[in-house]
């Protein structure tokens, strides 16, 4: 038994929540706790299972570990095959944080439970499969299916908000709720997929220029492609994964379905899902076209420098505390593709540590701001102010969150934004380095200005009556983001070693492959 | 033990105690308990800082120590091993003469604290204490460091600490907005800091001081971008607006972090990249400039304010402004002799100061008045401070100040050189307008039942006049330990300096301390007062926050929501219309399909009969 | 020459079902009126006897010299159609007991005679019986969708009429176009042998029967813009009716058009091919716009079916046996999860005679697992993994890539999403609204277990497509081979 | 008297059958104008397989006559059908469903 | 030269009465001029050599088919006994453009093929007709007999007494002269028992 586990440690990974989600269908509605219990004890299996891979890799091999295969479609070549590398173990790492504290963070939850946690899990098997699956059509399977449960999870559970019709296309809100739950939902999943829409015609282009044999990653990325390929697929990866990284201008479904999405989507979608988006750049469009991750790059770099100054701007511009939270994301997740678009070990490191230190910043982020909100009954960060006199930890716990984000040492956020600046700077670009750095200032502004205007000052007003620190397993969720949050920021090497052996064995060979690309085709 | 372990021991143990309140709400809460704890892990530091001190003499380099922070190998070397992002100590006299400094005004201050802060709520009073240790374990972070790299890790700490202490009265609205103003202001100079960062990396491949082959390039650089973040946190013009707001915090805050020790950090910054520095002749021009004109321009505005502490800060700002100016000459060792003994004294002042506060529950210096007579010790402390600041002989700051001015001239300064001169007349002249209202005036309503604080408060004033009056004395020691020893000698330079700071309080004299006072002077200098008080650098500030960030900031927003996404909606929507416009086609009459299938069928035909 | 016994081998299981079909006609003579219900389990039976035969029997082999062939693909098209009348009987037998009352028989009777028309079509290789058979399926289909209660108020009548009625009436004209068209073909080919019409020279006459042919085969596939009777009739029609008319009958007619296309029209020359693409863009764009706006479920599901035939005259435009075998899957696919949808509207509706959207509401909390079955079923049709549907577009994108139509893979997959927007709407319904009455949806058993067959298959497919896919292949090979 | 001139008469047939089809209103008469079409079809193969001297031709007509006529009797159950429900056989009077 | 006249004649009357089919006002009038048209069919088919064909045309289309026919008008029209029943057409330019298309194109197609088939052997007699049904149009011949079945029972289905209905009240609505309606459906529905 122990054996087997050993063996298929990562199909167990992919497998626990699934299972503890057909479980929970199986259970009897009314049975709250039953239901939670259980899908805490697939989400906890999971985070065992991804620690157990982490304290277990090789450091020393580095590489693939842990291969499993299983044929799924021969007749294409589709393996159902799993390995994990540097970067895999730091993400499903990621992941299991995540998804345990999400589960505890929404163990408060009241409507329909049952189908809630069972869409939950199906949704988090979907990102662990991502992260190990090695067969690059299996990898787009599990996107897939970790995008879609959204649409339920978000259009159930959601949140209304409204937004006034003006500007140049109000026309368009006759017909439109613009802000409501179920638009949210909507446009986020339809975006994403028009997303993935372009990546199956990349993927098909990639596939049958390699032979139209595997779909095996390892197969596909000792391929060298023909530069037209390279150039037009490339950007189809870029902007189709892109969309879920929240790339300008394809991150307008962020802010609003994080606003609407209930604590423990958020968390996960800003926390894990964003972060395949930027995984499927880097893992597929740049490993596997490294002529077009070079030809493009510029662009790809320009763009993620937009995307760090105008969310952050955005977000500076909002009242509303989940828009705020959204709109950082979107600018955090601009710094992780600048750190892709630098291909420098600094900035692909930084890349990939910014996935995880703001995985579990947004995820102690959107905790927060569920527990405000179901505290105080209102997201409108005007109405609020002095909430520190009565919920003071929650005020730290922000803050403390708030200080990751803008990048203080110590803290996750500083060691994955100060690497991505170093590797921008020794790029071929360095001068992105600079709207970068302002980028983390701005953030300094608008989330300590909102910390401010929510918790200080002069005290809350009478009707806000049940405001009161965390109750019992929502501690646990805070403690445990925060405590990552320092750990790993005064500990990097804890992750980032395996981050840098992947990134030793991948940079390289798309160095090379581009070089001699180049100059094969002048 | 060894020294590395003194030196881990004065910067862990504090931070242990700081985790140790934060974990444990029960400690904190009790207060009282919360403060002594501290207080001895500050007792524990002072003490191994001293021993390090004491080794120090003997040899000033007392080793390094390094560990690998992150990883970080050049493209295609496989393993991380030789790795230049490193963490550590580094102990040498700079260091380890900074290293007192802090930790006995450190010490001093939390003491004071127990006294001064005693009728808080024990909840606060724990919190209070917590932010300390905490601070005395960044400092000490940032002055151990071996490397910029540590070096900026702790002085982002400080900044954030002094954040929190600043904001320590978060429900007046007005001490949250200064925190937030004075981690603002100061964030964004440190932005510079990263920047020099990352260019030293690129070009030698770490984040060392010392002279690297490579660095030549770009030594301009990566000092401008250096000083960017010293005049960020030394409160240089024109980035020196939040140091005044700064004193929303409680007093002892502002003695120990805005007076006397994080402030300074620029200065020891620049003293410890002093390799660096002096390949960038130009950079050091630009700093001496900067750092007299703030000396000046400080030491004027200082002379309007009647709030005592605003007084003290903006003198903070302008002795300050000798420092950089020294270090601008090239001289660190001038620099850096007047950190420590302005730590000293100017810790003295704003503890003394908050003794007086304490006593009159007021900032204005109008509302004490004749304190002197009610609190000898504190009113004590607060003159020899305010000799000391003001450069008379025999004190500490004559000493110090007397080798910068020499310094300055000695390099051909002479603009900024007249400016420090300047600044010295003034200073002698607002500290002894401060000393002849606040203590020496007419009474007040408030001041009438004040009364000599408690020893706890006494106590630490005493310890610090000590050095403030003594450090001078000792000046070719301290300065032994990081640099060329300087021994005092008698200067043209000095005995103008001297003339004026006496002449400037005998002006103050005459304005306010004579029985029959210049009222005429008074009226004559009001205008100019009055333009200095409108503090416009500030405005200019606030103008540019409020209606240039937040303004841009709302157009993005506009425009994301309303453009960016309305175009996205617009989208859906021209679909789902198109649908909608389409329906008709669908007429429900069967002979219409049929016209459909009959067009479509005659279309082909002929396609295929006349298309070939 | 004169034909034997032995020609009947290889159609062994469409005599079976025939004489099957006979055996009930009698029967149903002898029934009581309050008996007849068993006339639908006995159709039932019959067709699953006959599907499971399929799998003993060898029906391979060529009869009636050369008019008929039974290969692998020929087999592969009549066990969907099997499958589709098989679920077809069982989702509607308790309908039509409680709709029909005493014309049971002729209902299954009529599906039977239907169903032999589409087991019998795919083999043929002659142009007389490819009609006769095509004819023998379309003329039951307009009876059974005129199907209804002629007794009632509601309505019911009133739209069945029109839905039989309009099937009709196009379906005739397509015929008298597609006879007109044949004859040219026989004329200028000198022979109703597709091998034979395959070598004639193309001269203008015989390319303008080839279109007529084809102009007068794609309304029972229902392509744009041959497509316009679909939705009225759809919403219309009896919804167990619908279930199999949106199937099989468009299996049946890519069998056909295959048969014809491929075996005898050359269609792998321009500019036959050509034309299919054009039948593709427009039925995948206007199918899937039009649906957006409809608020009657049928009908939306007529729409979205338009759409559906656009992705698998992809398959056929290619040409090549990789393309066909994936319009195999892809129709074998559909067949399941287009009959799982209208199954579950039907068990929403059963009480009811339309079919509003509104219906929907609030169905997964009141009989959760209809819900999710209703889900999977609508993203399976919109092409969503590890449901069927995905890798049948999938593979078809596949099909469409490799012969170079990148652009019908961009196309395919933005208008797919489009879909996925009305489907979720369904969904939607279903999820997010509340019940109009909470009371659990009432489920006869052979409409469950229809629901069940369905749903498990598509799951199954969905998770584990390759042995389908397998024989779809071979299918294919089998096809180009024996052409 | 050659073959064009049949075919010709069979396409003026089965054009003016459609146009029936188009243009009558009444089902009966529509299906009297598809019966124009399909028998012009007849007319075609008759003519095809008179000119290739073979019976093929022939024998498809027959099947095709004998599908018309069951086409008829159906069809007409219908009219019948649509006559219950509207009260009148006007092919426009069947158009609920639409849009 | 005779049979050309022959075959003019009888193309011109089969043509006038196919345009009457498609336009007399009058519907039993279209349906006695498909009788016209259908029998000159079967002449044209005596003229094509395919005497078995003209019989059966005559006897099936023009015998059966008629009679249906005017049964089906008999028992959807109001006023059995007149034979003026009003049958108007609607859209006739439009009709009529696509009915030239039509033609142009078919008549295009004709004239642009080079080799139309043109044998004058002998026409094999009705004996081959019954050799060709009975071996390679076997199938064909016994999947038509399960059609026509197919097509009595899908007639019957609706013409059952048992449960035929009435017009339903919106339906009836519609009918202008409600009263004379009884007398026509009493012939083959009474309203009374619906099943």
């Amino acid at each position: 038994m122990t054996h087997f586990l050993h063996a298929h440690m990562l199909s167990v990974i992919v497998a626990a929540p699934l299972l503890a989600a057909l479980v929970v269908l199986l259970l009897p509605a009314r049975d709250g706790l039953a239901i939670r219990i259980t899908s805490f004890m697939g989400a906890f299996v999971a985070l065992i299972g991804a620690v157990q891979v982490l304290r277990t890799y090789d450091t020393e091999l580095g590489g693939l570990q842990r291969a499993e295969s299983v044929p799924l479609v021969p007749q294409l070549g589709i393996d159902l095959s799993f390995a994990v590398d540097g970067w895999g173990v730091s993400l499903l790492l990621l992941t299991g944080i995540i998804i345990v504290t999400g589960v505890l963070a929404s163990f408060t939850l009241e409507e329909r439970e049952k189908e809630f946690f069972a869409l939950l899990l199906t949704l988090v098997s979907g990102v662990f499969g991502v992260f190990v699956s090695q067969d690059l059509f299996v990898f787009f399977l599990f996107y897939e299916i970790a995008v879609l449960p959204m649409y339920l999870l978000i259009g159930v559970w959601g949140s209304h908000g409204k937004v006034q019709a003006q500007g140049p296309f109000a026309y368009v809100w006759k017909r439109f709720e613009i802000g409501g739950r179920e638009y949210a939902a909507m446009k986020l999943t339809l975006m994403l997929l028009v997303g993935s829409a372009a990546i199956l015609v990349a993927i098909l282009g990639i596939y049958f220029a390699a032979g139209g044999t595997s779909f095996n990653l390892a197969h596909l990325g000792n391929t060298t492609y023909p530069k037209a390929l390279q150039l037009w697929a490339f950007p189809l990866l870029w902007l189709g994964f892109g969309s879920l990284a929240g790339v300008f201008p394809f991150h307008t479904w962020s802010p609003d379905g994080h606003a609407a999405a209930p604590t423990a989507v958020s968390m996960l979608h800003a926390g894990v899902l964003m972060k395949l988006g930027a995984f499927g750049v880097i893992r597929v469009g740049m490993l596997l076209l490294p002529e077009g991750a070079r030809y493009w790059a510029p662009w790809v770099g320009g763009v993620a420098v937009i995307n760090v100054l105008y969310g952050a701007l955005s977000a500076m511009s909002q009242k509303d505390l989940k828009y705020i939270i959204a709109y950082s994301s979107v600018s955090h997740m601009g710094v992780v593709m600048l750190g892709a678009a630098t291909l420098t070990v600094d900035g692909w490191n930084g890349a990939i540590y910014q996935m995880f230190a703001h995985g579990m910043m947004t995820g102690l982020f959107f905790a927060l701001v569920g527990l405000i909100y179901g505290r105080a009954h209102t997201r409108i960060i005007p109405n609020m102010g002095g909430f520190a006199k009565r919920m003071p930890w929650i005020a730290g716990f922000f803050t403390l969150a708030g200080l990751s984000s803008l990048g203080l040492p110590g803290l996750a956020g500083f060691v994955a934004e100060f690497l991505v600046f170093m590797g921008a700077w020794q790029s071929a670009h360095p001068w992105w380095a600079v709207p970068g750095i302002l980028g983390a200032w701005v953030t300094a502004v608008y989330v300590l200005g909102a910390a401010r205007s929510i918790f200080f000052g002069a005290g809350p007003s009478e009707h806000f009556h049940d405001l009161h620190d965390p109750k019992k397993s929502e501690w646990a969720a805070l403690w445990a983001l925060s405590a990552c949050l320092i750990l790993f920021g005064s500990y990097p090497r804890l992750i980032l070693d395996f981050i840098h052996i992947a990134t030793n064995e991948y940079l390289p060979r798309v160095a090379e492959v581009a070089q001699q690309l180049a100059v094969v085709k002048p | 033990m060894s020294a590395i372990d003194l030196a881990l021991i004065a910067t862990f143990g504090p931070l242990g105690t700081a985790l140790f309140l934060l974990l444990l709400p029960g400690l904190r809460r009790a207060g009282k308990a919360a403060g002594v704890i501290s207080v001895g892990s500050a007792i524990i530091a002072l003490g191994s800082a001293l021993q390090l001190a004491l080794r120090a003499l003997e040899t000033p380099e007392l080793g390094r120590v390094t560990v690998q922070w992150l990883p970080h190998a050049q493209l295609g070397v496989a393993s991380a091993a030789e790795s230049a992002i490193q963490v550590g100590v580094h102990l040498d006299g700079l260091s380890v003469s900074m290293l007192v400094v802090v930790c006995f005004v450190a010490f001093c201050v939390q003491v004071f604290s127990l006294g001064y802060m005693a009728h808080e709520p024990p909840a606060d009073f724990g919190r209070y204490f917590m932010w300390h240790s905490l601070f005395l374990f960044a400092m000490n972070t940032l002055v151990i460091a071996p490397n910029l790299l540590q070096l900026f890790l702790g002085w982002e700490l400080v900044g954030l600490v002094s954040y929190l202490l600043i904001g320590y009265y978060w429900q007046k609205p007005s001490a949250a907005r200064a925190a937030l103003k004075a981690f603002w202001m100061t964030k964004l100079a440190d932005m510079g800091l990263v920047a020099a960062l990352i260019v030293l990396f690129k070009n030698t491949g770490g984040f060392e001081w010392t002279a690297h082959p490579q660095v030549a390039g770009v030594a301009g650089t990566v000092t401008l971008l250096l000083f960017l973040a010293v005049m960020g946190k030394s409160a240089q013009f024109p980035l020196h607006v939040w140091l005044p707001d700064a004193m929303e915090g409680p007093t002892p805050v502002s003695a120990l972090l805005h007076a006397a020790t994080m402030v300074a950090a620029g200065v020891f910054l620049v003293a410890r990249a002093h390799p660096l520095f002096e390949q960038a002749p130009s950079t050091q021009l630009v700093m001496a400039y900067v750092g007299g004109f703030t000396a000046l321009f400080a030491a004027c505005i200082a002379v309007v304010q009647n709030d005592i502490k605003k007084v003290l800060a903006y003198s903070t700002c302008s002795q300050l402004g000798y420092m950089v100016c020294a270090l601008g000459s090239g001289s660190q060792v001038a620099g850096f002799f007047h950190l420590t003994t302005h730590a000293f004294f100017k810790a003295m002042l704003f503890l003394a100061a908050g003794g007086l506060i304490h006593a009159v529950h007021s900032n204005d210096i109008r509302d004490m008045g004749g304190l002197f007579s009610r609190m000898k010790i504190t009113a004590g402390a607060f003159i020899i401070g305010s000799l000391a600041l003001a450069g008379v002989p025999g004190f500490s700051g004559f000493f110090s100040k007397d080798l910068i001015l020499e310094e300055v001239f000695a390099r051909g300064l002479y603009l900024p050189g007249i400016a420090l001169l300047l600044a010295a007349f003034l200073t002698a002249f607002y500290m002894g307008r401060v000393v002849l209202i606040a203590l020496f005036g007419e009474p007040s309503s408030h001041a009438a039942h004040a009364h000599e604080s408690g020893v706890s408060m006494t106590f630490p004033l005493i310890l610090l006049a000590v050095p403030a009056i003594g450090a001078g004395y000792y000046g070719a020691t301290l300065s032994g330990l990081y640099g060329e020893p300087v021994h005092f000698h008698v200067s043209p330079i000095g005995m103008v300096a001297t003339a004026m700071g006496l002449s400037g309080l005998g002006m103050a004299y005459f304005m306010f301390g004579a029985p029959k006072g210049g009222a005429a002077l008074r009226t004559a200098f009001a205008p100019v007062g009055r333009f200095i008080a409108l503090g416009l650098v500030d405005k200019a500030f606030l103008n540019g926050y409020r209606y240039g960030l937040r303004g841009l900031a709302s157009g993005i927003g506009w425009f994301d929501r309303y453009v960016i996404d309305g175009l996205i909606n617009a989208l859906g929507y021209g679909t789902l219309e198109a649908g909608a416009r389409l329906r008709p086609l669908q007429t429900g009459k069967v002979q219409d399909y049929i016209y459909a299938m009959a067009i479509a069928m005659i279309a082909l035909g002929t396609a295929a009969a006349f298309l070939r | 020459m004169t034909p034997t016994l032995a020609d009947l081998q290889p159609l062994t299981l469409d005599v079976a079902l025939l004489i099957g079909a006979f055996a009930l006609l009698v029967l149903d003579l002898f029934l009581p009126h309050g008996r007849k219900r068993v006339l639908g389990t006995l159709t039932f039976v019959l067709i699953t006897g006959v599907l499971v035969a399929s799998f003993f029997v060898d029906v391979s082999g060529s009869a009636f010299s050369e008019a008929y062939r039974g290969t692998a693909w020929a087999l592969a098209w009549k066990r969907i159609a099997l499958v589709s009348g098989a679920l077809a009987t069982l989702g509607a037998i308790d309908h039509v007991d409680r709709h029909f009352g005493r014309r049971q028989g002729e209902f299954y009777l009529l599906l039977l005679f239907c169903l032999s028309g589409m087991t019998i079509l795919p083999g043929v290789r002659d142009l007389i019986a490819l009609l006769v058979c095509f004819e023998l399926m379309g003329i039951p289909l307009a009876v059974l969708a005129a199907y209804a209660k002629t007794d009632d108020k509601a309505g019911v009548h009133r739209h069945a009429t029109e839905a039989g009625l309009k099937l009709y009436i196009v379906s005739a004209v397509s015929t008298a176009i597609t006879v007109f068209g044949l004859s040219l073909v026989y004329g200028m080919s000198g022979s109703t042998q597709l091998a034979v019409i395959a070598q004639a020279p193309l001269s203008p006459l015989l390319s303008v029967g080839m279109f007529l042919t084809l102009a007068g085969l794609s309304f029972k596939v229902g392509a744009v813009p041959f497509h316009m009777w679909i939705p009225d009739t759809y919403e219309g029609a009896p919804t167990p009716v619908v279930a199999f008319l949106s199937v099989a009958p468009k299996a049946t007619g890519f069998a056909a058009l295959a048969a014809l296309l491929l075996g005898a029209f050359r269609a792998n020359e321009a500019p036959l091919s050509s034309v299919l693409l054009i039948f593709v863009v427009a039925s995948i764009l206007l199918g899937n716009v039009m649906a957006l706006p409809q608020t009657d479920s049928k009908r939306l599901l007529g729409y979205s079916g338009i759409a559906q035939v656009g992705y698998m005259l992809i398959g056929l435009a290619t040409a090549n046996r990789y393309g066909m075998g994936m319009l195999l899957f892809y129709v074998a696919g559909y067949v399941v999860s287009n009959m799982g949808v209208f199954f579950v509207l039907e068990a929403v509706a059963s009480e009811r005679t339309g079919s509003d959207v509104s219906d929907l509401d609030g169905l997964v909390r009141r009989s959760p697992w209809l819900g999710m079955a209703l889900l999977i079923f609508l993203l399976s049709l919109a092409g969503i993994p590890f449901a069927v549907g995905f890798w049948a577009k999938l593979f078809i994108f596949m099909a469409a890539y490799q012969s170079g139509h990148t652009f019908l893979v961009l196309l395919g997959s933005l208008m797919a999403i489009v879909a996925l927007f009305y489907y979720l709407g369904l969904a939607r319904a279903a999820f997010m609204q509340p019940p109009k009455n909470p009371a659990p949806v009432k489920l006869p058993l052979p409409l469950m277990a229809a629901i069940l067959i369905c749903l498990l298959s598509v799951v199954g497919m969905g998770l584990y497509p390759s042995p389908f896919l397998q024989v779809a292949a071979s299918a294919a090979d089998a096809f180009f081979v024996t052409r | 008297m050659g073959l064009s001139a049949y075919l010709m008469l069979a396409a003026a047939l089965f054009s003016v059958g459609l146009y029936g089809v188009l243009t009558r209103r009444n089902a009966v008469a529509v299906l009297a104008s598809i019966e124009l079409m399909a028998n012009a079809a007849n007319i075609n193969l008759a003519a095809f397989s008179r000119f290739r001297a073979e019976a093929t031709g022939q024998v498809f007509a027959l099947f095709s006559t004998a599908i018309t006529v069951a086409e008829v009797v159906v069809g007409l159950s219908l009219v019948i059908l649509l006559y219950r429900s509207r009260g009148n056989v006007l092919l426009e009077s069947a158009s609920d469903l639409k849009g | 030269m005779l049979d050309q006249v022959a075959f003019a004649v009888v193309a011109l009357i089969m043509l006038a009465a196919a345009v009457k089919v498609v336009s007399s006002q009058n519907l039993v009038h279209t349906v006695l001029w498909l009788g016209v048209m259908l029998a000159g069919t079967s002449v044209v088919f005596v003229m094509l050599q395919a005497p078995f064909l003209a019989a059966i045309q005559l006897i099936l289309y023009t015998g059966g088919l008629l009679t249906l026919m005017l049964f089906g008008i008999m028992l959807t029209q109001r006023d059995a006994a007149s034979l003026t029943i009003p049958n108007p057409s609607h859209r006739r330019g439009f009709g009529a453009l696509l009915g030239a298309a039509a033609f142009g194109m078919l008549a295009g197609a004709i004239s642009k093929t080079p080799s139309l088939p043109n044998e004058h052997g002998a026409m094999p007699g009705t004996q081959e007709l019954g050799r060709l049904f009975f071996t390679q149009n076997a199938l064909a011949f016994e999947v038509l007999a399960v059609l026509l079945l197919a097509a009595t029972l899908g007639a019957i289905v609706f013409a059952r007494k048992a449960d035929a209905g009435v017009p339903s009240e919106s339906a009836g609505a519609e009918i202008p002269a409600r009263r004379t309606l009884p007398r026509t459906n009493g012939q083959h529905a009474n309203p009374g028992k619906g099943a």
